[in-house]
């Protein structure tokens, strides 16, 4: 892990970062934000990891704990809302199980998310599913999607 | 020097100073929960909102500088109406426990409830409610009453240089806390409690003490270091139940750790209470760091301890001259006890050797 | 003290607390000001965010150095070196003020200079490690600055050399005309809350209060007029030496008020044979310390909360403390105590309150003639306060100096009277951590403090416990020519290689069983703290 | 055989989405081969292009042979391989796959400047720009006008800020001229994030170049030798292009230390929001950039007196800079004679909701929203009746439908209780729910509060619980008053403009449709059929043929019946989720 920081640490030094860039190089890397991570950026740069924490919870895009191996993301931008993006939530949720608290299944193969607006509102709804678009999804073809995901896993 | 009208009436001003800052100045009542002329403004609560001819909407005086010719409406109607749905919503996300609260009587929440006559809150709603607690022995956080005036984490970075609070998370879930959400772990030097408005952080020690009513304040100087600061002790029925430090001393009313939360000493069970003479010989053999056992003593009267004490030192003194005899006084004891000290060594015992461990 | 009295001819901090603010330079030497005095520290952080620069040198990474621009860590017991090579690059590049040299200094001469010729910056990063770059960046930022404050603690006097490190500094504070006006000054902070108004008092061997020396006839006949009795010609014992005295037999009796030199001194051994040797030991405290532990009589005092009088601050600021509770049992103040036995001894003393004994002090000493405790009610009051209409000096020698004109010093770098060896291989240094204060006698009776902060460390560099197979945690023997001690070790980056750090409060694995009570400042007689030579290993239980 | 063959397939986010990148692949295999066999087609070229707009239709390709283009919509890449056949090797172009006239009317209205590279040229080759005339605008501003020039012509032009509030953008740019300090910075304002929004990200996409020479000749004109682009990080594509432009631009010489040769010198980077709406705001922007949490301050000092690290800044808008080049190239006037008295130029609206033609718009100022509506976007989806039309997405309002022959430009925005914002427009329909409208955005907004002053952190809380009484048959009649009162204060006494526009989706609502929050208050009834809480389902017998259908997708087991009969819906266990009612192929199952 030492090694992988270090790394981040020059690349903040030679690129002029901040502390958002910082975090999302660390993201980059582990996938999310460990708390040792952090710490130890703290250390070396003399700032209070409560300020990295202010950051990390201020915006939406950073995970203080693992994600799932697949991330689904449905877009709830207004388009997608009023084209019916709840109903996708719905069927998503329920197809995955997912747990009360958190969201990401137990088995940690899928985190599923919402996500404001990814702007492709002319194709909602919109789903994103491992990085990829998909346009006009109707919660039929996302289960379809979802359990193919499964099976391959 | 500018000229501002505030509610009709001339001011002549420094410019570049807020709005806020000359009304202080010139005795104008502005409510507000979140500046502190210590601090840099933030413009949170928004209670100092002003009305400004020319301006579209209300601005907060905390962070609006004057300019010249500046025309201010303090107050009116329509301003306090605003004031009062701020005060309502900030009281519909808080416990409104203040028949228990340690800060009742002393908390400007409280005040600003009482001074709108806030009985019932058209807005209800959903309350924040956190179940762990905070472990650090000094200083109780209850962030379901933090109102979120940022006050705390602004003094903790921008006065204390440490900031170890942050707000994290945003909006209505946001929430003051140290990193990972762990138990506060920092200098406590308890700026934090001396300067939040409610009763959410409070110093453990004083808890369940008793609150403002009774309490006599008495104004004096800390007993640690040489930075000699002010401090007020709070007493009730005769013992000091609480540390704090008026914001208009030399040292702006900062303490730090011992000064605020290190007075438990002043009652401590071990306070020597009666004059103890030596019964078990010493060891003069031992270079061991002595024990302190109070069963090598016994107790004493007073007239038995200083008749034994004046006794020994006149024989050791008749026998041996003055100058056997040496006195070693306290960089902790007052001025007056320190003068009639060497006075009593040079004038009485008739010797220089007079020193204090500290003298360096 | 006895440094600062001796080049400006009064030996206090030179300017106030609140100017810090307003410094556009801060030179922290020697203090680890944000653990030790908290608030000043605030004062120091707020310059900085105004735009201050902060040089800080310290062997240690102490707190502060997060708010600094510049961070000099040099070798414990290497201050002469240091500030002489920033003193020699400060006249070699021309940074030196003339006219304030000219009309305020003496000694500015031929052999001062020659002796800066051999402290070049290369020289300075030979003895104190600190790269010659940044000694030259110190001179200049500090030369260059508008108003440039030294401040400085035990790091600074807790060595065999501790009055040469004073005038080590007071030369770069006169070579660039920073003294006699605001934000700037030689700033002395003193650790404890009355230590100055200890020895403005005159509780000192050789001076009557307000710094007026025994030894001068016509001021002891000023005294003998005061107290009505004829008064002792000669000099006395300073602390240490009384020890010494006592170890060998000629010293009887003591009479301790208020202090727990078993722990707080140095070579606890030593301190304790001495103590046991006195035929008389008499310890007035408010809690049975480990002194006490050894005396014949304990008397029971009041605490600050317990007593009227008066504290003089690091500042010069005398401030009133005001009675807020009745003592516990049958315990006395101080000054009832010494009027008793006084009176047993045949001299009457008599004070009611302790406002007599003020306004006695406004007749012994003039500096604070002009302070009343009706006036104090309105705040406190720096000395100078000469008279009732005198609002108080905030800083010194506005007009000149006391003694005419300031001193420079010629000063030689000497290596601490112990250096590394193959026995003891570190250097030890000693001090104190922001949540415990002095011998602990009260803050360890705090629980909240004691809950965090009970247990006794060693700070060790990493790569140092790394060669010693130390890890965090791990429990160690530090031991020294005097004894050792058991404890925790910290693994940290706060000490340099080669150095560790020990606080003092802590009566289980007391630092001072190992430092040096011979090493003493042959001026002043202060005890090397700060340089002890020690060998650490993982302790294994026998 | 030596004709010139351009092929070119439209590969922004909604192409891609669409499968643009595959059909890319194919057109170039296909071609490979074709042209191994008949050596024929050396003049071919392959394009990426970025979105010209008609997404809905994607993915969109362009066949060009000698200046002769036609248009196919809805390409798989599976019907590649007859395209290359029948059109590019015999000059038969596949008729049914073509664009109908519709999509031509779909352009009509439309004025195309700050698009009008955006599907024409390649964003990720910097020669497709500078051929196209790129660059040429700051050579002309380094070469041949001062700072002050600069800003006189943008200040001619009318130009103002397309993020939303309008203010005009020449005298933003005085402001920060005048400003003292020797240190200057230009900061792109490229997080989009209202929902519903995806102008900026379509420019950069379609033409990163414009916004990077934008941002030249604004740091010309301010005296800033740095610029940022501050951008979204959910717009993966985007930073993409944008870093490569930056790359070549760099390369070319057009970024870096003396420009042209002058002693101009001026570079950007690049800065990735992290997920937080509020950083739209310009000082939580600022404070972004920083690496700080993004929470807004109280103004003044204004970001021109005092922005990034304390020096002047200026914040401008993606479309605001893409339009700074044809401004200096083609001169202020002609900029001048789009649009209106007020509000000049063209502005570009991702038009979006229950229209027939979703998609990208660029339009003149003054256009009405009927045109807009009917016009380029083909009426209402299954010709349904309009109801509101919403811009401005969470500041913004909902505009009836009685209103659409308003024109389009700030003041009139304005005064129909709406604003222009950044360019979301949505169309909503009889089947959407007006209650629901302002409580989505009450959600959003709630969420997105940073939470440091209290109206935006407990008022935007306290009204979204409100609407979620209403919405869920909880409502009382006090609840309208409540909502109005609190709106207005809101308005009136937050922090940021997030706060201060928040409440306006309600406010505009219960202006224009009061009536459908009285249903649901008084008569708990939701008109449009969307309130969950309010909506009952049932099986009418007459028509249920008993298929089971309704049965099957029934996620909680809610609907009983044999097969053949007619099935039944157990109030008690439905969770009125509609799947039956929308599988049943009888309409035997009833909304209300």
């Amino acid at each position: 892990m030492e090694d992988k920081l270090e790394t981040i640490y020059k690349r903040f030094k030679e690129n002029e970062g901040n502390l958002i860039s910082i975090l999302q190089d660390i993201q980059e890397e582990f996938g999310y934000l460990p708390e040792k991570a952090i710490y130890w950026f703290s250390e070396q740069l003399d700032v209070p990891p409560a300020m990295f924490y202010g950051i990390a919870t201020f915006y939406s895009q950073f995970y203080l704990k693992p994600r799932g191996k697949n991330v689904i993301t449905v877009c709830s931008g207004t388009a997608c809302h009023v084209k019916g993006s709840e109903k996708l939530i719905n069927s998503a949720i329920k197809e995955l199980e997912l747990p009360e608290d958190s969201n990401t299944t137990e088995d940690g193969l899928f985190t599923f998310e919402k996500v404001n607006c990814v702007g492709a509102c002319s194709i909602a709804p919109v789903v994103i599913i491992n990085k990829k678009v998909f346009g006009k999804m109707s919660a039929e073809k996302l289960v379809k999607e979802l359990r193919e995901i499964k099976k391959n896993e | 020097m500018i000229k501002v009208k505030i509610d009709g009436k001339e001011y002549r001003v420094k410019p570049g100073i807020t709005i806020l800052q000359v009304a202080r100045e010139n005795d104008i009542y502005i409510p507000t929960l979140c500046d502190d002329p210590r601090l840099e403004p933030y413009g949170g609560c928004r209670l100092c909102i002003v009305q400004i001819k020319g301006m579209p909407r209300p601005v907060t005086a905390c962070t609006t500088p004057v300019t010249d010719g500046m025309e201010i409406t303090t107050t009116n109607e329509y301003i306090e109406g605003l004031r009062k749905t701020i005060v309502e919503l900030i009281l519909s996300d808080h416990p409104n426990d203040c028949m228990v609260c340690e800060k009742a009587g002393d908390c400007s929440l409280q005040e600003l409830a009482y001074f709108y006559g806030i009985r019932t809150n058209p807005y209800y709603g959903e309350r924040r409610r956190y179940t762990t607690k905070d472990n650090n022995p000094f200083i109780e956080r209850d962030m379901e009453k933090c109102i979120l005036c940022g006050k705390c984490v602004r003094v903790c970075s921008e006065v204390q240089g440490v900031g170890a609070i942050e707000i994290a998370y945003r909006g209505f879930t946001a929430k003051v806390t140290p990193p990972f959400e762990k138990d506060l772990n920092c200098e406590f030097c308890g700026q934090c409690v001396s300067i939040c408005p409610t009763g959410a952080l409070m110093g453990k020690s004083s808890l369940g003490k008793g609150r403002q009513k009774d309490v006599k304040k008495i104004e004096t100087v800390c007993p640690y270091c040489g930075c000699g600061c002010n401090m007020t002790l709070h007493v009730l029925r005769n013992e000091v139940i609480r540390v704090s430090s008026r914001p208009d001393n030399f040292h702006e009313g900062w303490l730090c750790v011992k000064g605020r939360f290190g007075f438990e000493f002043i009652n401590s069970p071990d306070r020597l209470k009666r004059p103890l003479i030596r019964v078990k010989p010493r060891d003069k053999n031992s270079k061991e760091l002595p024990v302190p056992d109070l069963n090598d003593f016994r107790e004493a009267s007073w007239d038995e301890a200083l008749d034994l004490i004046a006794n020994k030192l006149r024989e050791i003194k008749d026998k041996y001259g003055p100058d056997a005899i040496a006195g070693l006084s306290s960089a902790r004891c007052t001025n007056e006890e320190n003068y009639i000290f060497q006075k009593f060594f040079r004038a009485v015992i008739g010797t220089n050797n007079i020193d204090h461990c500290a003298r360096y | 003290m006895a440094g600062l009295a001796t080049v400006f001819g009064s030996g206090a901090m030179t300017n106030s607390i609140p100017e810090i603010e307003n410094n556009d330079l801060l030179f922290v030497i020697g203090s680890n000001t944000k653990e030790n005095h908290p608030i000043i520290a605030l004062r120091m952080i707020q310059a900085v965010r105004k735009g201050a620069k902060l040089i800080i040198a310290d062997p240690r990474r102490v707190p502060l150095v997060r708010f600094a621009h510049l961070w000099l860590q040099h070798k414990p017991g290497t201050d002469v070196a240091l500030l002489n090579s920033i003193a020699h690059v400060i006249v070699k590049e021309g940074l030196i003020k003339k006219e304030f040299i000219e009309t305020h200094t003496e000694g500015f001469n031929e052999e001062f200079l020659k002796n800066l010729e051999e402290y070049t910056p290369e020289a300075g990063e030979r003895i104190t490690g600190v790269p010659k770059e940044k000694i030259i960046e110190a001179a200049r930022l500090y030369a260059k600055a508008e108003r440039a404050g030294i401040y400085y603690t035990m790091g600074i006097t807790q060595h065999s050399h501790g009055t040469d490190n004073v005038f080590a500094i007071a030369n770069l504070a006169l070579l660039t005309g920073n003294l006699g006006k605001e934000s700037a000054g030689v700033n002395p902070l003193r650790g404890q809350n009355n230590v100055q108004g200890s020895t403005d008092m005159g509780c000192s061997p050789n001076t009557y209060p307000g710094y007026q020396k025994v030894t001068i006839p016509a001021i002891k006949k000023k005294f003998e007029d005061l107290w009505g009795v004829r008064l002792p010609e000669k000099e006395g014992l300073t602390a240490s030496e009384m020890l010494f005295e006592a170890e060998a037999g000629r010293l009887k009796a003591m009479y301790i008020m208020g202090e727990n030199p078993v722990l707080s001194d140095p070579d606890t051994g030593h301190t304790v044979k001495a103590l046991k040797e006195l035929e008389f030991l008499v310890v007035q405290d408010i809690f049975l310390s480990e002194t006490a532990a050894i005396a014949d009589v304990v008397l029971p005092a009041t605490c600050f909360a317990e007593k009227d009088g008066t504290f003089t601050n690091t500042e010069r600021r005398v401030q009133r403390i005001r009675k807020a509770v009745a003592p516990p049992g049958e315990a006395k103040d101080d000054i009832w105590i010494i009027n008793e036995i006084s009176r047993r001894l045949g001299y009457n003393m008599n004070y009611a309150h302790p406002e007599e004994i003020w306004n006695e002090i406004g007749m012994a000493w003039p500096a604070v003639a002009g302070i009343t405790y009706s006036r104090l009610e309105r705040g406190g009051i720096q000395w100078p306060c000469p008279t009732i209409d005198h609002p108080g000096t905030p800083y010194l020698f506005k007009g000149g100096f006391p003694r005419g004109k300031g001193a420079f010093t010629v000063i030689k770098y000497k290596p601490s009277c112990e250096e590394p060896d193959l026995d003891y291989p570190f250097i030890l240094t000693t001090g104190r951590m922001l949540f415990q204060y002095h011998t602990g006698t009260m803050t360890r009776r705090v629980k909240a403090i004691e809950a965090l902060y009970h247990e006794p460390y060693v700070e060790i560099n990493p790569e140092d416990a790394l060669d010693l197979g130390i890890r965090n945690g791990d429990t160690v023997k530090v031991s020294s020519r005097r004894g050792s001690i058991v404890l925790k070790a910290m693994v940290t980056k706060r000490p340099e290689r080669g150095v560790v750090f020990i606080p003092f409060h802590f009566r289980e694995a007391a630092a001072n069983m190992l430092t040096n009570s011979k090493a003493l400042d042959p001026l002043c007689k202060i005890p090397e703290l700060k340089v002890t030579t020690v060998n650490i290993e993982k302790f294994k239980e026998d | 055989m030596n004709k010139h063959i351009e092929i070119k397939v439209c590969t922004g986010t909604g192409g891609i989405a669409a499968g643009g990148l595959e059909v890319l692949e194919r057109f170039q295999t296909c071609i490979e081969q074709a042209g191994l066999k008949a050596k024929t087609l050396t003049g071919c070229l392959t394009h990426r292009v970025g979105c010209r707009g008609l997404c809905a239709r994607d993915v969109l390709v362009d066949v060009i042979i000698d200046d002769q283009k036609f248009t196919y919509q809805y390409i798989k890449p599976d019907m590649v391989e007859r395209i290359v056949e029948e059109h590019i090797i015999n000059g038969n172009p596949v008729s049914e796959w073509l664009v109908t006239e519709d999509y031509l009317s779909f352009y009509n209205k439309q004025q195309k400047v700050v698009l009008a590279m955006c599907g024409e040229i390649d964003p990720e080759d910097i020669e497709s720009y500078i051929s196209h005339q790129g660059y040429r605008a700051i050579e002309k501003v380094i070469k041949g006008m001062s700072p002050e020039e600069v800003i006189d012509e943008i200040k001619r032009s009318g130009l103002r800020g397309r993020g939303g509030a309008g203010f005009p953008t020449g005298l933003k740019w005085e402001m920060a001229r005048n400003a003292p300090g020797d240190e200057k910075y230009i900061i792109c304002n490229a997080d989009e994030g209202d929902p519903g929004a995806f102008m900026d990200r379509a420019v950069i996409e379609g033409n990163p170049h414009a916004v990077i020479e934008g941002m030249l000749i604004g740091g010309y004109a301010i005296g800033a030798k740095r610029g940022y682009v501050y951008i979204r990080a959910e717009y993966p594509l985007a930073v993409e292009r944008l870093k490569k432009a930056i790359e070549q631009a760099r390369h070319k010489g057009y970024l870096g230390e003396r420009i042209f040769g002058t002693d101009f010198g001026f570079d950007i980077k690049i800065k990735l929001g992290a997920g937080a709406f509020v950083c739209g705001e310009e000082t939580a922007l600022i404070a972004s950039i920083e690496g700080k949490r993004g929470m807004p301050r109280a103004k003044p000092p204004f970001p021109v007196q005092k922005g990034l690290f304390g020096k002047p800044t200026v914040i401008n808008n993606v479309e605001t800079l893409a339009n700074i080049p044809s401004i200096i190239i083609k001169g202020a006037d002609w900029f001048a004679s789009f649009g209106t008295e007020k509000s000049k130029g063209t502005k570009i609206f991702a038009l979006t909701g229950k229209v027939k033609n979703t998609g990208l718009i660029e339009v003149p100022l003054g256009i009405t929203l009927r045109e807009i509506i009917y016009e380029i976007g083909g009426g209402i989806e299954g010709d349904r009746r309009l109801k509101a039309v919403q811009t401005g997405g969470p500041s913004g309002g909902c505009i009836p439908a009685s209103m659409i022959d308003i024109p389009v430009d700030y003041e009139s925005l304005a005064r129909a209780g709406s604003i222009m914002g950044s360019g979301g427009m949505i169309i909503l329909d009889e089947t959407d729910c007006m209650v629901n409208v302002a409580k989505y955005f009450l959600q959003f907004t709630q969420s997105e509060s940073c939470g440091k002053c209290v109206p935006c952190r407990i008022g935007t809380k306290r009204l979204l619980e409100i609407l979620e009484r209403i919405t869920s048959g909880r409502g009382k009649e006090e609840d309208l008053k409540k909502l109005e009162k609190l709106s207005n204060d809101i308005k009136a006494s937050s922090l940021c403009g997030l706060g201060q526009t928040a409440p306006n989706p309600v406010l505009s609502t219960l202006q224009y449709f009061r009536d459908e929050y009285e249903a649901h208050i008084f008569e708990k009834r939701c008109p449009a059929g969307v309130c969950r809480d309010l909506l009952t389902y049932t099986i009418l017998e007459e028509f249920c043929k008993g298929c089971g259908m309704c049965l099957k997708v029934c996620p909680s087991g809610a609907i009983i019946g044999e097969k053949k009969k007619p099935h039944k819906i157990i109030p008690e266990v439905c969770i009125k989720c509609g799947a039956c009612f929308e599988v049943c192929k009888f309409k035997a199952i009833k909304r209300g």
